[in-house]
């Protein structure tokens, strides 16, 4: 964990709200698949907190993110032009175990729900590069809201899209395709599922999971005001006995954010 | 990690309270730096003048369910319902690594009960290289039907009488800004027998999301910190500094070397920085070192020379 | 100026507090809002549900030297000291112009002594064109020495108690926040005979300057407004809504519909907006437009249904 | 007095901490010399309050305002781009009476101490333009301190520079050659006085005024969060009788912000 001054190399509109920014960092920083960072505008002076984000992409010196804009913290990231400066504390969380998919065979299956697709894109070419066999579901409200599909394409794996109003892909929940491909896959090795997105999702998608006995992990969000530890405000509540005594309320920002699905109390 | 050596800090920084040698009077606030020792990544704990604990009670505490935050203009709200692993598990587990640091250590310590304050204290007096107590006595009294201890002078005076009997390292009186008469309220903290004061605590606020007509903490009620509250903590270290002669450590929206300043001008002789550790991991460090460069500035020899420094007479004509 | 007619005003907007009928439930705050007039190049009077004058004494007042502003992080902090023409030259210079529109007058009214407050009633009753009373209270006793009635339950039902009996129009008293106790204050305030409650004042606050050493207000201690302060407020107005019947006006930090809507659900009636006049002068009658936008959107048919709807079921998970 | 939502045309750095901003308006406002703004860019949340600026030029449909950042709320001015909006109330406050130097015929001196001459520069060029026999004092600490200096010799009236360190003009404050003319010009119409620049200059030029017996009109700042009248937080303390009673304190956005300076308690 770093807390560096990340100069703007682009940050552009995807699609109405969604932006892709990249931050060239003064020194490299590893990062794991699923961890997030903490980010706000240079001497911005309101609002006060960092925003949190999944690390889309990172290469020795330079990281992404793609963001959806739903206040102003996000709305004075847009305003941030190229050569002007970040504030990132990074590499933040924990990573996806992904032990199963590249030491048993197992396939990965990653559900991604809206904007919570950049969490999962670093395990998807992770998985990929490593031969493992990937299939990723991509939902959106609507073909607005499948941010990076084009990337996660390009990954060469196959990708399913589903949008609630039909204007991608398949009409309807992403949740449909996963289950209809569970059923058809059940083998021996079974799959590994991978989920961000909204909430009600990644609980369906949990339920899901424990119905046919695949394993699941989820990326969870949460209000963070610092993402390092020490505002206990970003918690989870957790079943008994899936942590350690004594909480039941898990930081998302220390614990997490990748959680196995069955720990969470949904 | 290596740690500061003396030679590595600037003298001029030095201040005590309460009996207690603090390297410089820059200090985490309790609740905004979990035990410390997550900030050890981000910059070595020895150069901080102190840290200031999470609020620990005898036994672990789950706090309240989430969200337990909400932004606010300049601000925040607050309600983590002081989910703490226990004082036992404190001294177990986080006490023995902080002893690596040359930093102090004050233990912020909470109850319900008089009993719980004492129960606490009893357990922390074991702990090795615990420099001292921060009361925080902005909880609801139990016994009293949920009334705040820290909002009935004579409530906080009787938790304080009873810590300072047991307690065996110096007390530090936590105050609540939510009252009218801070004055008042700090003479009866002086005469119960705190070694110092320090304030202020969050103010109590509320959000409501319009669109669901929810309280946007679950508690309902949050504790209002950050920036939008420093007048408020500056006036009222400035109206305790006229009230008692034990020292006062000032709390509430510091970011900055020039926050800390004000805060000794208004008569604090420390200071913590709470909210803006969040924002600003670096926060505190950036502080110490803001505070030599304002010294060298301003040719002032030590920043002890600032406490309580405030100019009342008229200001000059034109502004 | 033409005024805004019945058929341009949304019927869904109207309340009633303390017996007055206001077209719509925005207000500027006393202070805020000069005498009302200096909008007059800006917007029709008639567009807003009130207005609350600049607080009014029986003789005219000088106020306190300069600087009596000065800004802080989303807040200001002013010490006016309250200057203003006096009651009987309100009368004679802006209430006839004021009956020009078809707006609510509410004159704020102060003093430092009971007798000041019954001297100024008695003055306004005469005035043709005043709707009703707002009682400032957060003013040193002077019989006191220097303690705020409105920090004191019994010196504040006094006061209201002394208002009642000469007042020929109805009372509402405004809180002081500087208190622990909100719901007690309005109960005393309440069974004083207080026909509704305003609230918050400012909290008071404290600049100083790091380079002169000299307080940034010529006063020293200065009231802290803006948007810095709405959760304290909102809060406030929550729990007073939870201990008395009559009607309340939230007040603190309101700059756009969205706020206002926060304090009915929190169980205002209506609202005044303050320093949000300085930085966006249009600010109120954005709101008014703001609010039938919001019940346009929401289908909710009327402000007053928003009044202490407050949700205090669990939220849902996931948040 | 308007409400209204200026489009930036320039924003320019004139010198260290020194800038020239043109915002065109939605519709023509008639400015008269001396007068303000009250400015913030928009959507801007922190710092709260606008900052007055004196209205430098006013065409039909366009202002210009010569700014020196102090803090945050000038700063936030200098990082608005062309295109971008800024909110402007205006005009506000008085303006200077001229009739003593148009009608009278009397010679005007405007003594202008660093960024006080945009508040003397519509003076300027609107007495030029009468045919005044017009003079202008100019002092800085600095040769960078003398804003627009160009646009004020551009007028064709003689103009004095002075600075504290004599990087520009004259070494020595501006007082001291606008002292030497008066004793050398002292004839039987006399001067009229205008004075715009930091308190203890202007309560000098008062002084001096005074001495000779010359009239002296003087432009002042001072805090003030709304420039229209409702905070009264913008006063001034004047001599007893220069205004009507009963106020002491005057308001410097509605009463001024030009004052004779003899009204001022210095
Ligand atoms: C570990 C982690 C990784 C994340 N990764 C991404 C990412 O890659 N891309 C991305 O776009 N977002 C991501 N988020 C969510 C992102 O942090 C929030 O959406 C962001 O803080 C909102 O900031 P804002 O200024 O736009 O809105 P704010 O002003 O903070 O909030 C505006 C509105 O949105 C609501 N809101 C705020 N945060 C959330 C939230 N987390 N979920 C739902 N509603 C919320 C608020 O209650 C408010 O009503 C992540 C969050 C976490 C915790
Ligand atoms: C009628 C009027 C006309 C003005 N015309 C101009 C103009 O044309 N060009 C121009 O550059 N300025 C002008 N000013 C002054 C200008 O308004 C202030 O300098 C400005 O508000 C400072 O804003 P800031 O955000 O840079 O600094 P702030 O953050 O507001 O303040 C930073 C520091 O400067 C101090 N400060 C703030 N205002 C003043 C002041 N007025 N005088 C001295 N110190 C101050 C503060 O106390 C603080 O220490 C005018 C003021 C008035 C009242
Ligand atoms: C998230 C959070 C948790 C806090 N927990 C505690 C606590 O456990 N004990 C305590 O005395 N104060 C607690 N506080 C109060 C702070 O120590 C401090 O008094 C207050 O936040 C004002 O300072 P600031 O504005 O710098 O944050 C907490 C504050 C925050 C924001
Ligand atoms: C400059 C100023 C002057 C004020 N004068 C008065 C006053 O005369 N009487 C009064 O009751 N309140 C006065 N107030 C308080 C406001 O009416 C209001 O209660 C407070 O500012 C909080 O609201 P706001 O955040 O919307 O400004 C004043 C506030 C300000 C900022
Ligand atoms: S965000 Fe602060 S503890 Fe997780
Ligand atoms: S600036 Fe508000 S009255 Fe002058």
């Amino acid at each position: 964990m770093k807390d560096l001054v990340g100069t703007v190399e682009f940050n552009r509109q995807l699609a109405p709200r969604y932006f892709h920014i990249r931050l060239r960092l003064p020194e490299a920083v590893g990062v794991l698949s699923g961890q997030f960072a903490m980010l706000r505008p240079q001497g911005l002076v309101e609002p006060i907190l960092r925003r949190a984000l999944a690390i889309h992409r990172a290469d020795a010196d330079a990281v992404e993110f793609i963001y959806l804009v739903l206040g102003r913290g996000l709305e004075a990231l847009t305003r941030v032009r190229e050569g002007e400066n970040v504030d990132v504390l990074l590499p933040l969380g924990n990573t996806y175990p992904t032990d199963a998919v590249t030491l048993e065979g197992r396939r990965a299956l990653l559900v991604a729900g809206g904007v919570g697709s950049p969490a999962l894109f670093m395990l998807a070419g992770d998985l990929v590069a490593k031969g493992a066999d990937v299939r990723v579901y991509f939902g959106g409200r609507t073909k607005f809201d499948l941010p990076a599909l084009d990337e996660f394409e390009a990954l060469g794996c196959p990708v399913t899209v589903t949008t609630d109003d039909g204007s991608a892909g398949e009409r309807g929940f992403v949740t449909a395709p996963l289950e209809r491909d569970l059923v058809a896959d059940a083998g021996p090795n079974g799959s590994v599922i991978y989920t961000c997105g909204p909430w009600p999702m990644m609980a369906r998608v949990g339920a899901i999971a424990a119905e046919r006995g695949a394993r699941c992990f989820v990326s969870l969000e949460a209000s963070m005001a610092c993402g390092f530890g020490i505002c206990v405000a970003c918690v989870v509540e957790v079943c008994e006995g899936s942590f350690a005594p004594p909480f039941k309320y898990q930081k998302v920002c220390t614990e997490g954010p990748v959680f196995p699905a069955e720990a969470i109390v949904w | 990690m290596v740690s500061a050596t003396e030679s590595s800090r600037d003298p001029r920084l030095a201040v005590e309270v309460a009996g207690i040698r603090f390297h410089n009077p820059i200090l985490t606030a309790s609740g905004c730096c979990g035990y410390g020792l997550e900030f050890e990544p981000l910059f070595d704990l020895s150069r901080i003048g102190g840290i200031c604990t999470k609020g620990l009670s005898a036994k672990p505490l789950q706090g309240n369910p989430p969200p337990r935050i909400q932004e606010t203009p300049a601000g925040m709200l607050n309600a983590i319902g002081l989910q703490n692993i226990g004082a036992r598990a404190f001294m177990e587990q986080k006490l023995p690594r902080l002893r690596d640091y040359d930093v102090r250590v004050l233990t912020n310590v909470f109850g319900y009960t008089v009993d719980d304050y004492v129960e606490a204290i009893h357990m922390l007096n074991d702990g090795d290289g615990i420099d001292g107590y921060e009361l925080n006595i902005s909880c609801p009294n139990v016994k009293e039907g949920g009334l705040i201890i820290g909002n009935d002078p004579r409530a906080a005076a009787e938790v304080t009488e009873a810590v300072k009997r047991v307690a065996k390292r110096p007390v530090i009186v936590k105050l609540s800004p939510n009252i009218s008469d801070v004055a008042g309220m700090a003479r009866a903290l002086e005469s119960a027998g705190a070694d110092a004061l320090s304030l202020i605590n969050t103010l109590v606020g509320v959000s409501i999301d319009i669109h669901t007509r929810r309280p946007r903490i679950a508690n309902v009620t949050g504790g209002l910190s950050g920036p939008a509250i420093r007048p408020v903590a500056v006036r009222m270290v400035w109206q305790a500094a006229g009230a008692v002669k034990i020292p006062l450590v000032g709390i509430g929206g510091i970011a900055t070397a020039e926050d800390a300043v004000e805060f000794l001008i208004a008569g604090a002789t420390a200071v913590q920085i709470g909210t803006a550790s969040f924002y600003d991991p670096l926060a505190t460090v950036k502080a110490v070192d803001g505070l030599s460069a304002y010294l060298d500035k301003t040719g002032v020899a030590s920043v002890s020379e600032l406490t309580g420094s405030i100019d009342l007479s008229p200001p000059p004509r034109g502004h």
